[in-house]
């Protein structure tokens, strides 16, 4: 994944409060409308973030709300047309091979979230920040007629096939 | 919990069928209070509880794991849960999650009441 | 205007892009909301907030691109229930006395902004920013039955009416 | 400006009216974009010139420039430039800018045509 050399065109920082989640899924699926995805991609894209800040909440910072939560966004119109959004924590560091998704056959509460994420985005890459914490950086790119990179384009169901114009 | 965070929800109960209809985005700061009302409901052994999702413009995991929660429940409690009225763009969440196989997912709250 | 003792909720920053107002809106919007205002108070300091960024980039950075605008944010929920915005750019310093709305009876394009951020939010303040660039910090506070502090309250028009509840 | 700042705008040109209806929010981004559709309508001198503003979910001022702006050519032109099917959230702006007493603006399409 190559790194972005130009800074981000917004930054956004929140504490680790799940009612602050509305507020960034809002600003995320507003900038990817702006892109030109589809109101479906703009849900699923805000779901994939929605989902990465679960986590940090939850997992990264126990259920704290005191801990720092920032958002690196690039809305990136051409070459090709994409959004990037880098989410870096300030809280506990773990293998990156240990973020994984679960067998969804055993049906269970929780555990969908890291599939998610894996399933919306086409680039989804976990790692430590040197100065401690965790960052996570995923990339979507916008679907043309050609490369209709949508969720289940796989399975054909007929909720997604609706998005693909 | 902060009052925001209270999701609304009207409750219907018919002859061995209640019926739950959550108001608003289902999101980590909600689905406590889903799970809450869901734990109420089923704690009345209905046959049949009939979730109407026509107002939930938006779900995430946290909220589909409530429904899970629910499920089981049921299932102990040997009673159906029957999803209605879903919205496209929680419908996908189902599908991406493939769990549109593993619950009832009807059209809407007739079909839902005849089933 | 008491100073904030406590970090802001969200932080969020931007380029000097007008294709950035519509996200920036829709998280204010968004917190707005679930601080209690209803829809059309969301849709009323959405609109401050939009009016004081444009101004930023058409005559603090005079449309240039790639000026920064910082945005502080507190969702109050008691104390008593407010939002509480604070944007600050990089750009030209003007003396805060020359911000100002203009006479409305003389119908022309343009010369609204100041005046709407005023009507619409209960404290405006502009000061100098000790590094350089402007600071705006503005206040609404959540209209309770008692406290009907909506614009245009007094002139009883008919579509704001509707809102006090 | 972007593709994206381009509003969408659909002109039905009658007998003597034209007829322009944008489609989404108009702010500082599609403020020129909304300029020029309203340029390209006036310049064929239409007696009056209806802004269908229901597909209008909001608008800051400099769309309401853009509005008083064309009024100002409407009466060069001698013309007539009525708005109908205003949002209640855009009529607000219209009204805490005094500007709902300027500008006529009626309920809906037909009674723009009647007027
Ligand atoms: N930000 C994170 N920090 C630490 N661990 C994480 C983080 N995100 C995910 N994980 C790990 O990955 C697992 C899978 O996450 P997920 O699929 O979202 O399911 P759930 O959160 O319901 O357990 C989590 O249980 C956790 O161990
Ligand atoms: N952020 C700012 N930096 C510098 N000057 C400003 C700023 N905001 C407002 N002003 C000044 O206040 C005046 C009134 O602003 P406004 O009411 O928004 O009308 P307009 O932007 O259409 O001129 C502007 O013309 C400008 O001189």
């Amino acid at each position: 994944m190559a790194e972005m050399s130009r800074p981000p065109d917004v930054k956004l920082e929140l504490f680790s409060q799940p009612r602050l989640l509305a507020g960034a899924r809002a600003l995320i699926s507003n900038i990817a409308q702006r892109i030109g995805f589809s109101e479906i991609f703009c849900g699923q894209i805000s779901l994939a973030i929605d989902e990465a800040l679960c986590n940090i909440i939850n997992h990264g910072y126990d259920k704290r709300t005191d801990g720092k939560i920032m958002l690196s966004i690039w809305a990136i119109e051409n070459e090709p047309p994409s959004l990037r959004i880098v989410i870096e924590d300030q809280a506990r560091q773990v293998d990156p091979a240990t973020i994984q998704s679960r067998n969804l056959e055993d049906v269970r509460p929780g555990g969908l979230g890291v599939y998610l994420i894996n399933e919306i985005m086409d680039e989804v890459k976990y790692e430590k920040r040197e100065g401690g914490g965790m960052r996570l950086t995923m990339v979507k790119l916008l679907p043309t007629r050609e490369n209709c990179g949508s969720v289940s384009a796989a399975n054909t169901s007929q909720g997604l096939g609706q998005t693909h114009e | 919990m902060n009052d925001t965070d209270q999701i609304e929800v009207t409750t219907e109960v018919l002859e061995g069928t209640t019926i739950i209809k959550p108001i608003g985005e289902i999101d980590l700061s909600r689905a406590p209070s889903l799970r809450h009302h869901l734990n109420e409901a089923q704690a009345a052994k209905p046959g049949t509880l009939v979730i109407d999702l026509a107002e939930v413009p938006y779900m995430d995991s946290s909220g589909v794991a409530t429904l899970v929660e629910a499920m089981q429940i049921a299932r102990r409690n040997k009673s159906r849960i029957i999803l209605c009225s879903m919205q496209e763009r929680v419908k996908s969440i189902f599908e991406i999650a493939r769990l549109d196989a593993v619950f009832t997912i009807v059209e809407n709250r007739e079909i839902a009441l005849e089933t």
